[in-house]
């Protein structure tokens, strides 16, 4: 531990422990932390905030007009065919679901495994989740045919009398997808709840301060936005009692549902009989692919935003090298399955999985396929060596390519598999069109709108668990106040 | 500094509960009754260009439907009779009528009266009149007692779920073979569904199936 | 008050017949001239903008269009009026409104004629399918015929009777044409199509009786299949023609003769030629296909040995035959010796042995693009192999007193007009006639399209040319019954037909005859003891076939012509003109079936190409999809080379028919690639669509082999929308084959084997690449529902198909019959290069190759057989002599769908009788289906093809506002020209929905006919139970269509059902059966039949080869393994 | 204006923890300690036992596989029993997904809402809340509040007890209504 070396009030008699870096350099107060991540929803926005707004909005609304042609069009304005009937929408789907996978991975299978790093970066990581969750959503609704039919894929009584059929993979997606949005909302929300009654106070406690009436006016409109969500928190111990249950239930919860989502997305192709698809191995595969794309999304947000908003002492080097450490192992994971998916269509020996697998790599989309080995499996090796690990704007390249490697990866599954599968009479060729890849483009306008309005009226860091794990929680510590309370905290 | 939310806001989960309840409730009574077939069609009653009524003409004067409707045991399509079926009569009986004049001038000119249509179902369902009236479904099954309507009326929802409920369970539909176009037949006393329908189905072998291939195409 | 019995009810005579004639109701006395007043009265006076609305009202009646537009949910409707018909009885006697109905009619074609059966649906036809009570040609059509009830509705048909720019009416043209009749002094040429109409040849006789030589008869056909006539008169010196029976032939030797594809009648000759193909049991016999051929045409893809050899080498090779047999050659003449190579020699010396030995059972066939020197030497071949009047008779005609376009062209000075019947000279009347001598000679004329109107020239009459489905006519098939051609409506816009033109003309100031009466009166002449009523009723003649002569009485009286063949000079290459297999010579150009049915061959759509080989494109430095210059003489086009697998060397095939001008909806259009959405990242481009016109290359009409032209490639890339890309079969076993002699090992060896199945199942064919011996249906954790639950299947009916490829020759008739009644949209070039082509049934065609190449002598690797990409198939060798399969695919109806598991919502699911079905209504589009399908049937909708103009798919009310207000206005409306979609709609068929944008759709066993089939059925019974259908009471469309019989479609429950003894040869096989999705479609494995003393001769198929090389063991390993089999 | 509570402010949390154990060891039951985070050991000081949340994500988690097992069966086998693909009108395996996410779904649900009843929260208005110095208790201060209405409360002695902690500040907390 970092404590100084001139204090030797509490004795250690704990045997020598390595030395860990702290979670929050510098020994900051509690105060200090609170002023830190408030303060960046106090202030006024910075101009490239604003100019970061415009154009992400743009980019959203180019989307939403594509949409719009697509609409009323027909789903004739992608390039799909008839060997290729998905294409970059399902793409995107995927890797847009698999990118949410990091989120909720930090916030609940960490925090079940008191990995107490992850303060620092689960508001973030969950916003992440659920802003992703929300870009893939867009997908399935608009790549069927008919839209305005789509709710005939819920469960809903109706004078045809005819109902959804369950044993599709796609209807499996409805209700995963649905509640892994709802499970992850509620989940972020209620981190939220403490953070919220935070902002609150301090609104309240500025209140005074507030010079002009328009100030007045927005502080009391903030205040009781603020204050509405925040169910009237009050700190209360009673209340921190159910909370901490609830919060742990719910990672409990969250555990099995982002194993679930990903394996479910990837039954929506292992349940199939097309060769490159019909594979077991594919939902422990596509979990980890999603938790290591979502990594790679955490860090390409994170690093800047580190930056940007000098919370380099709360978002450490430490917590960056954990998070490579993620990637490079879920990466060496992603490679296996590639190199285990190849092995399995030879030792199987049917001749239709080998060419398909074949085909992926040497056929007409093997650019696709080596983009995608060269980005997953090549670049996280890298990570091995403690300096890639720990210089964030080489953390930033690699996290880069991690998103472009899987997004090809899901690229190389949907479109390669499909484009020749069992006739060679109904082969073709996919391309996508303008549209395809305007509309994927402008989604990333639609999450960093969502995300730079949260970094505009939410604390990005999960104040009361930072806290929680400073040593001015612990009534153990002398910075808890140990050395005030005769008998120590016990 | 005081606080923001009055005391009141504490029963607000209370009256949220409450509300949201409320609410979802009228919103599902609303959506089942406004966007059922129910709804748009049941009860349905254009006034048609000529007051023709069901009622005197099956009811009170018993011509067969089949006098007008005279193909509805060959196509598909219940034919509406042309003019030339109402002059039949119409010559000698209220031969002046002013209330029948759009008729005669049909018949005259040679140009079709503009029924207003009250049953139809989708384009997408192929619906046959024949197999249905030569196999032992009544006109009334579906059209209800048109012979007691002064103006034909939309009776039945005609929704898929109304067309699977008879096709499910045929031996609750069918009647002797000569009973079809009796509108006012009632089963006699001694006659069960489960007896004397279910063997009527099996000497008529009816196959009403409840697969999508036997009304869309 | 019970049931009326006044009005006639279904008579019992419609139980046996269950179509009708027209005639049959017509009074004789009252309606005299009944096709003129039929539809709607006096429509004829009226301007047709006029009449042709009253008539769509009138259909658009009560029914409306089936499932035109599916709003899904039940909103509220709009009040709809809904109109009866003015009267009872109209227009047929029984006619009831929903029922279709049936009347027999043909369509006449050059040469002959295809008996019909026409359906009409609210008095519009909607489908034709070939009439099977007819003897000569036992049901048989060909894809044209199928495609040919949309040239009805052909939105760019003339429309007006216009002269000068002014509209006038039919009787205004009649009057016209009568005043030239009784104009004195003025002498007039008729220049008009071929035609075999008797009506048509008494009238042009009362013609010439009446008038002399103030007139003149002149045939024009671009496409010369008059030649078989003219040569049969030629070389036995009186007026014959020649009819091959090759239903009789053991061994055939086509020379350049394409009879099941390009031949006029080759639906009728794959029928009789089918019927020597068939294999009920290993021990029937089979008959050979020897073929020799430049192009690589339908019948040389069905051949069991084909030899390349250039078009004009043709006549070599029949000089060689002939010799052989002992013929004298004229010395000197033929090059015999020098002019074919060695392995050509030895090829024929081979076939010849094999011929000798079937005498009297072999033929010998020329085809149309030979010269008639040819043809002449062939009936002396036949002559000496003793084949004459028994594989071919010889029937004879009348001959006849009509000139060619050359003469016209001559005769030109010697009249004051031309009328012309419906020719477009000015378009394929090739080089040296095209010039506008003729057009300017011309005072009247009937015209297929509208465009004719506009840029006709000064003084020219046009009028609209009238449908056969909408005119009067008579034909002589090619056995010389007399068919009728009836019309089942009344001229859509009043349009005129030959024979009115001629029995107008020849009125003069008398009275008309109107074409009813002409042919009724023919009619009478030929047949005055029969009843024209039952003539009508059948739609043939009762045995009024011609009567052969006997071939004892035939002489030659010709000598054997001069044949001189030049070998063809380096650099240069041979022109072959050929009929195309999608448009023939352009009059099914403006048909979008037609355009977009694939090629049998290329598979290429909405476009010709000019085919070349592999070596000579390599020689020459031409790049396969690039544009190329070809120049003969003074005339050069540009057209996109094609390399063609098995095309002869040093010779281009030009197919004729595209390139058309004029405003043509589909014939002749452009559409714009926009940036990205085609593929383009920047920039747009008109991208043509409709071939090119290779017309202007040839000098003279009929001409078919020409020499010296030089060609070059241009470098220009031009984009081909073609069907099938990859041209390999990648050694799976999906169309399985075996020779003759394989199948009768294996099953001697069968019948002796105790686990029959078992053996089957692992010794015949090609196993499914070792994945057969998958346990099928074993260690299952479930049971099928059908299983766990039989009562909930029905007892009554399960339906089964099976293909028999033995049969099917490829021949897409299937293709255009399944579009027609099922309501396929065409998608255009650009949907079709994307990949979205919607036909149900498609017919996959493989290219095999051989391990070494005969004539090349250069062995090829099996391993690297068409294992590379689709950009480099073209430059392999093993192209050069492929073997050719076709299969017909459509969705096979498996047991365990795996589309079905997959939908979200219900909208594929199983039927009780073992249907995969699809209500498209609940379909929301995922496409989930078609990716989970091996056999990739199934189509979707990717916009709104019925709706929209192929030109504008891409358009939104996002880009184009107007839309959005149509929508608002009625959303049923369609973005199509209005004149085209009220046309468009009178073809469909009313059974059937009518698809929407974003819904899947895919065969369904023509659930509809089923339906209907089954619905009569219990109509029928009443209060009786008898509600099974049999194999006659319902076909599906693909299944009528077939001439060759490959398809056979039935209940699998019925004992006596054809598909059940089908399913129980050895040959059924299950495509992709490991999967063990159970399909209830399953095919009859090919045979092939080559002759073991051929230089060629190969033990196995090529594919069986191929598919044990990428299975991983090699040729030698297999035989060594045979041989040990055999040893036992 | 009624008096609510006594709150006494504290710097940190060895410090609240001992001045818990006082007040829980007075006997007090309507008394709370307010932190800005959960203390590591706090409800052993207070003397409360395992939260009761764990019971309302049960219910909700059964309810939903029970849910989602009832109408899959009810959809695909019971109202209306399509044949598909061949595969069972109704099995475990492939309703289990389902169920399995109605499961997780539902039970999430009982988790927050377990957590929002026992704490008989949301509650919007609270004199805690009008109070100026309290508002740090999301900042970095603690707070122990001894409401008036226990049956052990009484001015002086309260004040005293709290008095005898490390409070660095007490109060009267008014109820301002």
């Amino acid at each position: 531990m970092s404590l100084e070396a001139g204090q030797p009030v509490v004795q250690t008699t704990t045997p020598k422990e390595l030395v860990r870096e702290p979670l929050v350099l510098n020994n900051r107060s509690l105060g200090w932390i609170t002023n830190q991540v408030v303060g960046i929803i106090e202030g006024d926005m910075p101009k490239w905030w604003n100019i970061a707004f415009v154009v992400s909005a743009l980019l959203a609304m180019m989307s939403f007009g594509y949409i719009g042609y697509l609409v009323t069009t027909g789903v004739g304005v992608w390039g799909l065919n008839h060997p290729v009937a998905w294409g970059w929408a399902i793409v995107n789907f995927v890797f847009w679901i698999g990118i949410g996978h990091a989120g909720t991975l930090i916030s609940a299978i960490l925090f079940l495994l008191r990995q107490k790093w992850r303060t620092s970066v689960n508001r973030t990581a969950e916003a992440m989740t659920i802003f992703a969750v929300v870009c893939a959503g867009i997908f399935p609704g608009i790549h069927v045919g008919r839209i305005w039919l789509a709710w005939w894929l819920f469960p809903l009584p109706n004078a045809n009398a005819i109902w959804p059929q369950f044993r599709s993979p796609l209807l499996w997606d409805v209700f995963a997808v649905s509640t892994y949005f709802t499970v992850s909302l509620l989940f972020w929300y209620m981190g939220l709840i403490p953070d919220l009654a935070t902002i609150r106070d301090r609104l309240r406690k500025n209140a005074g301060q507030c010079k002009t009436g328009l100030d007045k006016m927005i502080n009391k409109l903030k205040q009781f936005l603020y204050g509405l969500f925040s169910m009237g928190w009050i700190g209360s111990n009673r209340h921190w009692r159910n909370y901490e249950k609830a919060y742990l239930l719910l990672a409990g919860l969250s555990t099995p549902l982002v194993l679930s989502v990903h394996s479910i997305v990837s039954f929506d192709f292992a349940v199939s009989q097309l060769p490159g698809w019909h594979t077991t191995i594919f939902p422990p595969y596509f979990v980890a692919g999603a938790v290591f794309s979502g990594f790679g999304m955490v860090l390409t947000l994170m690093i800047p935003m580190r930056t940007i908003f000098n919370l380099e002492e709360i978002i450490t080097i430490r917590h960056l090298e954990l998070m490579c450490k993620v990637i490079m192992a879920t990466g060496t994971i992603v490679g296996y399955a590639y190199g285990m998916e190849f092995f399995i269509a030879w030792y199987g020996g049917n001749p239709y999985e080998l060419y398909a697998f074949k085909n992926r790599a040497f056929g007409p989309y093997w650019w696709s396929y080596w983009i995608m080995i060269s980005c997953n499996v090549i670049s996280p090796q890298l990570f091995w060596f403690k300096w890639c690990r720990r210089t964030p704007w080489f953390i930033f390249v690699v996290s880069i390519f991690v998103n472009i490697g899987m997004w090809f990866e899901r690229f190389v599954i949907v479109v390669t598999s499909l484009h020749r599968d069992y006739l060679p009479s109904s082969w073709g060729y996919y391309s996508p069109t303008q549209v395809d890849i305007l509309t994927f483009v402008g989604t990333f306008g639609l999450f960093l709108v969502m995300f730079l309005l949260f970094i505009r009226y939410l604390p990005t860091i999960t104040i009361f668990e930072v806290k929680a794990v400073t040593p001015q929680a612990d009534p153990h510590t002398v910075e808890g106040g140990a050395d005030k309370v005769k008998g120590g905290g016990n | 500094m005081s606080n923001i939310f009055p005391k009141w806001t504490n029963r607000l989960p209370l009256i949220l509960l409450v509300g949201g309840l409320v609410a979802g409730a009228c919103v599902v009574a609303g959506v089942t009754y406004y966007f059922t077939p129910k709804y748009t069609r049941v009860g349905y009653e254009p006034i048609q260009p000529v007051a023709f009524s069901h009622e005197i003409h099956s009811g009170q004067m018993g011509i067969d439907c089949r006098y007008c409707h005279n193909d509805v045991d060959k196509s598909w399509f219940s034919n509406i009779p042309s003019a030339e079926t109402c002059m039949k009569c119409h010559t000698q009986v209220l031969a002046d009528d002013p209330r029948l004049a759009p008729i005669r001038e049909s018949f005259e000119k040679n140009k079709p009266i503009p029924w207003v249509q009250v049953h139809k179902v989708p384009d997408y369902v192929y619906f046959n009149h024949a197999v249905h009236v030569n196999r032992g479904v009544s006109c009334v099954s579906c059209h209800g007692k048109v012979n007691e309507m002064k103006v034909v009326q939309h009776s039945k929802p005609l929704s898929m779920a109304f067309c699977l409920d008879c096709h499910r369970n045929p031996h609750e539909s069918v009647r002797p073979h000569d009973e079809v176009y009796n509108l006012d037949w009632e089963p006699p006393a001694d006659w069960s569904f489960d007896r004397e329908g279910v063997e009527l189905v099996n000497k008529m072998n009816v196959r009403s199936s409840q697969n999508c291939s036997a009304c869309h195409r | 008050m019970k049931a009326p019995t006044q009005k006639g009810q279904v008579t019992n005579a419609s139980e046996t017949q269950y179509w009708r004639s027209i005639g049959q109701s017509i009074g004789k006395e009252e309606h005299p001239d009944w096709a003129d007043r039929e539809f709607p009265e006096g429509a004829s006076e009226l301007p047709e903008n006029f009449s042709r609305r009253d008539f769509l009202k009138l259909m658009g009646a009560s029914a409306g269009l089936a499932g035109a537009g599916m709003l899904g949910v039940g909103c509220r409707r709009p009040e709809e009026i809904i109109v009866p018909f003015g009267s009872e009885q109209e227009p047929g006697q029984d006619y009831v409104h929903g029922v279709p109905m049936y009347f027999a009619t043909a369509m006449p074609t050059r040469t002959g004629a295809i008996p019909l059966l026409a359906e009409s649906n609210e008095g519009r036809p909607t489908k034709v399918s070939g009439n099977p009570d007819c003897p000569s040609v036992e049901g048989s059509a060909d894809g044209f015929a199928y495609a040919s009830i949309l040239n009805l509705y052909d939105p760019d048909r003339a429309r007006q009777y216009i002269k000068n720019g002014k509209v006038f009416t039919k009787w205004n043209a009649l009057d016209e044409l009568s005043k030239m009749g009784s104009e004195e002094g003025k002498r007039t040429a008729f220049l008009m199509p071929d035609s075999t109409s008797p009506s048509r040849k008494r009238l042009i006789k009362d013609i010439q009786a009446k008038f002399g030589d103030r007139v003149g008869f002149y045939v024009h056909e671009a496409l010369d299949f008059k030649i078989h006539q003219r040569a049969a008169t030629e070389a036995f010196g009186r007026p014959i023609r020649p009819s091959w029976k090759l239903a009789k032939a053991s061994v055939v030797l086509s020379l350049d003769c394409d009879f099941m594809g390009a031949e006029e009648g080759s639906g009728h000759y794959t029928c009789d030629f089918s019927k020597t193909r068939k294999l009920a049991k290993a021990s029937d016999q089979m008959s050979r296909l020897y073929s020799v051929e430049a192009l690589l045409t339908q019948t040389g893809a069905n051949a069991d040995h084909r030899l390349r050899s250039n078009a004009s080498q043709i006549a070599l090779v029949a000089s060689y035959l002939a010799r052989k047999l002992g013929i004298e050659v004229p010395s000197g003449s033929a090059d015999v010796d020098t002019g074919l190579t060695d392995t050509q020699t030895v090829w024929l010396d081979a076939c010849l042995k094999d011929l000798k030995n079937h005498s009297g059972k072999g033929l010998v066939l020329s085809g149309y693009r030979q010269p008639e020197a040819v043809h002449i030497l062939v009936h002396r071949i036949n002559d000496a192999l003793g084949n004459n009047g028994k594989t071919i008779e010889f029937l004879p005609v009348e001959s006849e007193e009509t000139g060619s376009l050359q003469d016209l062209a001559n005769d030109l000075g010697k009249f004051d007009r031309v009328i012309d019947l419906g020719c477009n000279v000015q378009y394929d009347g090739g080089a040296s006639i095209r010039g506008d001598a003729i057009t300017q000679r011309t005072a009247f004329r009937l015209t297929h399209f509208k465009h004719d109107e506009s840029h006709s020239s000064e003084g020219i009459t046009n009028a609209p040319r009238a449908h056969y489905l909408e005119s009067w006519g008579d034909a002589f098939t090619s056995d010389g019954t007399l068919v009728p051609v009836q019309p089942l409506i009344a001229p859509l816009f009043d349009a005129m037909s030959e024979l009115e033109v001629l029995a107008a003309f020849i009125a003069g100031k008398e009275k008309r005859s109107t074409a009813y009466e002409v042919v009724q009166s023919t009619f009478n002449e030929i047949a005055p003891e029969q009843s024209w009523e039952r003539y009508l009723h059948v739609g043939f003649l009762q045995d009024s076939q011609t009567t052969p002569v006997n071939a004892e009485d035939l002489k030659f009286s010709s000598d054997v012509p001069l044949i001189e063949v030049a070998p063809i000079k380096t650099g240069e290459v041979e022109l072959i003109f050929t009929r195309d297999y999608s448009v023939d010579d352009g009059r099914f150009a403006n048909n979008g079936w037609c355009q977009e049915v694939p090629d049998p061959i290329t598979k290429i759509t909405w476009d010709n190409v000019i085919s070349v080989s592999r070596l000579t494109s390599e020689e020459l430095n031409l790049k396969h999809g690039e544009m190329a210059e070809l120049r003969l003489g003074e005339e050069k086009v540009e057209a996109p080379v094609w390399v063609q697998p098995g095309q002869a060397d040093n010779c281009v095939g030009l197919p004729l028919g595209y390139g058309r001008t004029g405003k043509l909806r589909i014939a002749n259009f452009e559409y714009e690639s926009r940036p990205l959405i085609n593929n383009e990242f920047f920039g747009s481009e008109k991208i043509p669509v409709g071939g090119f016109d290779f017309y202007p290359l040839r000098s003279h009409p009929g001409e078919s082999i020409v020499r010296g032209g030089k060609i070059r490639s241009t470098g220009k890339a031009y984009p081909l929308s073609s069907t099938q890309e990859h041209w390999s079969m990648e050694g799976r076993p999906i169309i399985r084959e075996a020779t003759l002699s394989e199948y009768r090992k294996s099953e001697a060896k069968r019948a002796s084997e105790i686990d029959k199945e078992d053996y089957n199942e692992k010794h015949f064919f090609p196993d499914n690449l070792g994945l057969g011996s998958h346990a099928r249906n074993e260690g299952k954790i479930y049971k099928h529902p059908y299983k766990a639950n039989p009562e909930t299947q029905s007892d009554m009916h399960q339906w089964g198909m099976s293909v028999d490829l033995n049969s099917c020759m490829g021949c897409n008739a299937c293709v255009i019959a399944c579009q027609s009644e099922n309501n396929i949209p065409i998608v255009g070039k650009e949907q079709v290069a994307n990949g979205r082509e919607m036909h149900w049934l498609r017919i996959d065609r493989y290219y095999t190759g051989r391990d070494h190449n005969p004539q090349a002598a250069s062995d090829i690797p099996i391993k690297d057989m068409g294992q590379n990409g689709d950009d480099v198939q073209h430059t392999e060798p093993w192209i050069d002599d492929p073997q050719v399969v076709n299969m017909p695919m459509s969705c096979v109806h498996c047991e365990s769908a795996p589309c079905e598991s997959v939908c979200p919502v219900n909208a594929t699911v199983h039927d009780a009788e073992g249907m995969n079905v699809m209500a498209y209504n609940r379909c929301v589009g995922t496409r989930y289906c078609s990716n989970n399908c091996a056999w990739k049937v199934r189509r979707f909708n990717y916009f709104d093809y019925n709706k929209r103009p192929l030109e504008n798919l891409y358009d939104s009310p996002m880009t184009k506002p107007s839309l959005f207000f149509d929508w608002l206005g009625d959303r049923e409306k369609s973005s199509k020209d209005e004149d085209e979609w009220d046309l468009l709609k009178l073809a469909k068929n009313p059974q059937v929905s009518v698809r929407m944008r974003g819904v899947m759709e895919k065969c369904d066993y023509c659930s509809a006919r089923i339906q209907n089939a089954k619905i009569a059925k219990k109509v029928k019974a009443g209060a009786s139970g008898d509600v099974m259908l049999k194999d006659a009471d319902i076909k599906t469309a693909c299944q009528s269509a077939c001439s060759a019989d490959a398809i056979t479609f039935g209940n699998l429950l019925d004992k006596d059902s054809a598909v059940v003894a089908e399913k129980a040869n050895t040959r059924t096989y299950e495509t992709l059966d490991f999967l063990d999705n159970g399909a209830r479609t399953t095919y009859l494995a090919k045979v092939r039949n080559p002759n073991p003393d051929m230089p060629d001769a190969y033990e196995k198929p090529f594919s069986t080869k191929e598919y044990k090389a990428s299975e991983g063991h090699g040729d030698e390993h297999d035989h060594h393994h045979h041989e040990k089999e055999g040893d036992h | 204006m009624s008096k609510f509570a006594i709150m006494a402010e504290y710097e940190t949390p060895a410090e609240i923890m001992a001045a818990a154990k006082k007040v829980h060891a007075a006997g007090y039951q309507k008394w709370d300690v307010h932190s800005p985070f959960p203390i590591h050991g706090m409800d052993d000081a207070m003397g409360l036992d395992n939260a009761k949340v764990g019971y309302f994500t049960f219910f909700g988690g059964l309810t939903g596989f029970t849910v989602g097992m009832t109408m899959q069966w009810f959809m695909n086998k019971f109202d209306y029993d399509l044949v598909v693909g061949g595969k069972p009108l109704f099995s475990g395996f492939f309703a289990f997904p389902v169920s399995y996410e109605l499961t997780i779904l539902l039970g999430a649900f009982g988790s927050l809402i377990g957590m929002f009843v026992l704490n008989r929260l949301p509650r919007h208005h609270h004199p805690l809340l009008a109070n100026e110095r309290f508002a740090d208790v999301t900042d970095d201060k603690f707070y122990v509040v001894i409401e008036c209405e226990d049956d052990r409360y009484e001015e002086q002695a309260t004040r005293a007890l709290l008095e005898n902690t490390h409070a660095v500040h007490i109060e009267m907390v008014e109820d301002a209504q």
